[in-house]
């Protein structure tokens, strides 16, 4: 047991690695075999993903080093890092445990989601992919092997999102965002080269300790921030999310969000952790705090106009990113001073993250069953889909209420956190997130009336496969979950992430380089 | 002191400049494609540039000269593996280029925009 | 309008570019090199290998690797899958 | 639609095929003494089917490069690559167990220039086998499914 | 009781859903006083469009587009401008990428 907690950190992302290399052989076998091994995969990592977070908190505030290949991180009489090495603290382990509970759901979904569609053994090891990538994503401590995960998630979910050939608009899409992603994470490269160029090594730690703020740091960290924003889909970068999210398959769009918000947890790690206080902060968190408002604005109102139901959803879920961003922002801004409500912001961030994704993915889901169901995206042509769906629709209800911020959803309780801290900062921040939030209560409203209320509108509409309808209610069973016991889980697994965040620097660098 | 100064980084980064030129100023596709692989190539310059050592050789033992300066091998590990990287980068933008012609009948990024508003 | 503002936003982000690469160490000499150093004189011991690239390559940074052989790997699935046969019934 | 070139594209396809796969199969047999490694190798014999697929045209294919057989390889190649990871899981993850361990590839080598001992660097000749035969694999695969893929369509 | 305490306010959701569930009961008490058989089977349940004949359910049903058309309305300009923005151009999309960079390389470069 303590050997398999030690490597756990590596095993996360093999065990997926194994699924996505093997899955198209086993999936010669038959589809029901592929099927019980996905699931088997995704079980075992979801434990391991567990055991690595309890491990984690058991030991306090200290974070896991893995190092690959190697025993200790320093060899004696060295000032640098020579291995790969793995570093989990709070938000890793938050984000490990946020990317198991999208995977748990995107296989039980896929299970009759895929079942007769072609290239399904395609499908599952791409999905295994991007989930890998995503679990190198959050834990690595290596900036290049963050780049080369990067670039693993980038090219899973473009061909994930082109996964439906026989439709112009997914080619369109794809192409688009293969290269846009391919852009960021090419400017993300060329700052890792000159962080390497200037200090001689890779490791985020040793960087972090040696970043001093010069010209080149200032330039590098420039790339960084707008690479990684541009992939977590922030106005005004926004724009290929709605088509990523809305072309893809239901589940994959559900793990490209996750993947966004991986992103994002990359450009929270790279401003905390790397750089930290050695350039301005105020500015930096103004960026960012501008960034989020345009993304919550522009976010809602685009969603509001939308006759594509997939693309509505995509642009409330761009609109989502902005509170993070913004609560986080607010807490970099005041991260000289540090007052109480810094902590309060990020905590609400973090916090809103898995709430999140638990709602994104439950209303992806819901719109797959509705596509599936109804045979159309167009929502002028549903209404009174809640006669035959009526498990969905009490799911999406769920979710989009949960997800407009409705009480006593967990929606709220991270929103609250958000509006109150912010507030401290400038009353005008929480004014603009409450509005937004009514806006999205509005737009969700639309979609409700317009697609399950009112008569019976389409005829023979097909019955939704079981396993879909767990894994909506998986993700409504956590909505409601961290909707009615706020409190107990941000004391178990929020608050060591925005701990990280607020004052892991030094423990992170300690770790690594001792001292 | 070398005599170059800096100048090496500087040619690397004009590459990755007129990469995004391409992708900025051009309509093809095809084109485009050609603009991302001229900013990896840049980068990738850039990376091998980074790990020279003044009158050095590879560092590799085998049948290798007496001289004791090697260059950093890093970089060129780096190097090696963002090659890959960019390889199969490139083969999935231009499968994607041959369904959208495929299905738009074009390669005219400025036709190819029934996702909007 | 839109166009002059662009080519203003281009000529800024490749002025930077310039900037620091201008702004970099000579080249030909690593400001910090501890990191390389230390492969050059231990690959033979730690590793066995004549040749120090790939050392570093297969051993000190082998888990790049891995990831480049998942990236190749998943350009391959996503470009099988691209070209797969569809059904007519799944459209 | 004319398939394939001239007699005398195919005539020295015919004469440098063999010798173009010998040589990738020496870069990578002999990746940890000399430049090169299962990367470059693997790229060179993908070449070497570029170079028939060029010279022949999609119609030798039938029954000679099919890709699910190149993408099985590949698969292969890439679970090989794991497990050698795996193997020194007893340590950790990627730790060379073999290197100096006086078994097979465990030979110790001299330190500073030498003419290289093809015995030793523990499991890296492995990794390189994996790697080489994944990336050949993996190449000559994308190569024919985006032959095939848009010559179906300029069928269509 | 589980909560969370903002340092600015506080937030309980069980007692929250306590009292919502007080006042839900509260409210189907006050109905129960109702009489069923109110209106039933007359034609006072019937749309009463100035006497015309009310159309099939069907044609009644609010669809997607016929909500919040007085707001977007409203909003028209500021739609035509973002509507405007959102074109399905890759070169303006990187256009967009281009020019933040830009704006946040200067704003990095002038802070100390």
């Amino acid at each position: 047991m303590t050997a398999l907690a030690n490597h756990a950190p590596v095993l996360l992302i093999a065990a997926p690695l194994f699924a996505a290399f093997a899955a198209p052989l086993v999936g010669k076998l038959g589809e029901r075999v592929r099927m019980a091994f996905t699931v088997a995969i995704m079980g075992i990592t979801g434990c391991l993903a567990g055991l690595l977070a309890a491990t984690l908190y058991a030991q306090g505030a200290a974070p896991i080093v893995y190092v690959l290949g190697g025993q200790i991180p320093l060899p004696s009489g060295l000032a640098v890092p020579i291995r790969i090495m793995l570093e989990v603290d709070g938000l890793s382990a938050f984000m490990v445990l946020l990317t198991a509970l999208v995977g748990i759901a995107a296989v039980c979904y896929n299970i009759s989601y895929r079942r007769g569609r072609s290239g399904g053994a395609f499908y599952d090891s791409l999905t295994f992919l991007l989930l890998a990538g995503v679990f190198g994503l959050v834990q690595t401590g290596d900036l290049f092997n963050f780049f080369v995960f990067l670039e693993v998630t980038s090219i899973a979910a473009c061909a994930l999102i082109g996964f439906r050939t026989w439709r112009n608009r997914s080619a369109e899409a794809a192409f688009k965002v293969m290269a846009l992603y391919t852009l960021s994470g090419l400017f993300v490269l060329l700052a890792v080269g000159l962080l390497y160029g200037q200090h001689g090594g890779l490791n985020i730690a040793y960087l972090a300790s040696s970043v001093r703020g010069a010209a080149i740091d200032r330039v590098a960290l420039a790339l960084l921030l707008t690479g990684l924003a541009m992939k977590a889909g922030a106005v005004p970068m926004h724009m290929w999310a709605p088509e990523a999210y809305g072309e893809a398959p239901a589940s994959a769009a559900m793990v490209l969000v996750a993947n966004s918000q991986a992103s994002l947890y990359g450009l929270f790690r790279v401003l905390f952790t790397l750089y930290g206080m050695s350039i301005g902060t105020t500015a930096i968190g103004w960026i960012l705090i501008v960034l989020a408002l345009a993304t919550i604005v522009v976010g809602v109102t685009m969603a509001l106009i939308q006759k594509d139901i997939k693309r509505l959803i995509a642009f409330g879920a761009v609109s989502q990113i902005g509170y993070m961003l913004l609560a986080v922002g607010v807490g970099f801004a005041v991260l000289a001073t540090r007052p109480a409500f810094g902590l309060t912001a990020i905590t609400g961030g973090i916090f809103h993250m898995v709430n999140d994704i638990a709602c994104i993915g439950l209303l992806f889901l819901g719109a797959g069953v509705i596509v599936r169901a109804s045979g159309t995206r167009d929502l002028n042509a549903m209404g009174g889909l809640a006669h035959d769906l009526r498990a969905t629709t009490v799911l999406f209800a769920i979710g989009a209420f949960a997800l407009a911020g409705v009480p006593p959803l967990n929606g709220f309780a991270s929103k609250l956190l958000i509006y109150e801290s912010t507030f401290q900062l400038s009353p005008v921040l929480a004014v603009i997130a409450v509005v937004g939030s009514i806006f999205l209560l509005a737009v969700f409203l639309r979609v409700f009336q317009a697609a399950f209320l009112g008569p019976r509108l389409l005829r023979g509409v097909t019955p939704v496969p079981v396993t879909m309808t767990i894994a909506m209610a998986f993700l409504a069973a956590v909505v409601i979950g961290f909707g009615l016991f706020p409190g107990f889980f941000i004391d178990k697994i929020v608050a060591p992430a925005a701990n990280a965040l607020w004052q892991g620097q030094s423990g992170y660098i300690a770790a690594v380089m001792g001292g | 002191m070398s005599a170059v100064g800096s100048l090496p980084f500087v040619v690397s980064m004009l590459l990755v400049i007129l990469g995004l030129y391409a992708l900025l100023f051009k309509r093809n596709l095809i084109k485009m494609v050609i603009g991302v692989s001229l900013i990896e190539t840049g980068v990738n310059l850039f990376l091998v540039t980074l790990g020279y050592r003044t009158a050095g050789v590879a560092p590799i033992y085998t049948y290798a000269p007496a001289t004791t300066v090697r260059v950093l091998p890093t970089p060129q590990a780096l190097t090696l593996t963002s090659i890959v990287i960019g390889l199969a980068t490139t083969a999935l933008l231009l499968s994607f280029a041959v369904l959208i012609y495929r299905h738009y009948g074009t390669l005219d990024v400025s036709k190819i925009k029934e996702l909007r508003g | 309008m839109r166009r002059a503002l662009l080519t203003a936003a281009f000529l800024l982000v490749a002025a930077f570019l310039l900037f620091a690469a201008a702004e970099m160490r000579p080249f030909g000499e690593p400001a910090v090199s501890a990191m390389d150093d230390y492969f050059i004189d231990n690959a033979q011991i730690d590793v066995a290998a004549n040749n120090v690239v790939t050392a570093v390559v297969f051993d000190y940074r082998g888990f790049d690797t891995l990831g480049e052989a998942t990236v190749l790997f998943a350009a391959v699935v996503g470009i099988l899958a691209m070209f797969r046969r569809t059904r007519e019934d799944e459209r | 639609m004319k398939t394939e070139m001239s007699v005398i594209v195919r005539t020295i396809t015919r004469c440098v095929y063999p010798l173009i796969l010998v040589f990738g199969f020496y870069v990578i047999m002999h990746g940890h003494l000399t430049p090169g490694g299962g990367f470059q190798g693997g790229a060179v014999v993908a070449s070497a089917f570029a170079l028939f697929l060029v010279a022949f045209g999609t119609k030798a294919l039938k029954g000679r490069l099919n890709p699910h057989l190149l993408q099985s390889l590949e698969e292969i190649g890439a679970l090989a690559f794991l497990g050698l990871a795996f193997l020194g899981i007893g340590t950790a993850f990627f730790y060379n167990i073999l290197a100096g361990s006086g078994s097979v590839f465990g030979g110790a080598v001299p330190s500073g220039p030498n003419p290289g001992v093809l015995n030793s660097s523990g499991t890296l000749p492995f990794m390189n086998w994996a790697v080489g035969l994944k990336v050949m694999a993996g190449i000559a695969c994308i190569l024919v499914a985006m032959l095939v893929g848009s010559r179906k369509e300029a069928e269509e | 009781m589980d909560g969370i305490s903002t340092g600015f306010g506080a937030w309980n959701p069980i007692a929250w859903s306590l009292l919502f569930a007080g006042a839900a009961a509260i409210a189907w008490g006050v109905r129960r006083f109702g009489r069923r058989d109110c209106a039933r089977g007359t034609g006072q349940t019937k749309a009463f469009l100035s006497g015309n004949e009310a159309p099939a359910p069907e044609a009644l049903h609010a669809r997607g587009d016929h909500l919040y058309w007085g707001m977007i309305d409203g909003l028209a300009a500021y739609y035509r401008r973002i509507r405007a923005v959102h074109t399905g151009i890759l070169s303006d999309y990187v256009g967009w990428f281009v020019g933040v960079l830009g704006v946040v390389l200067l704003v990095l470069m002038l802070v100390r």
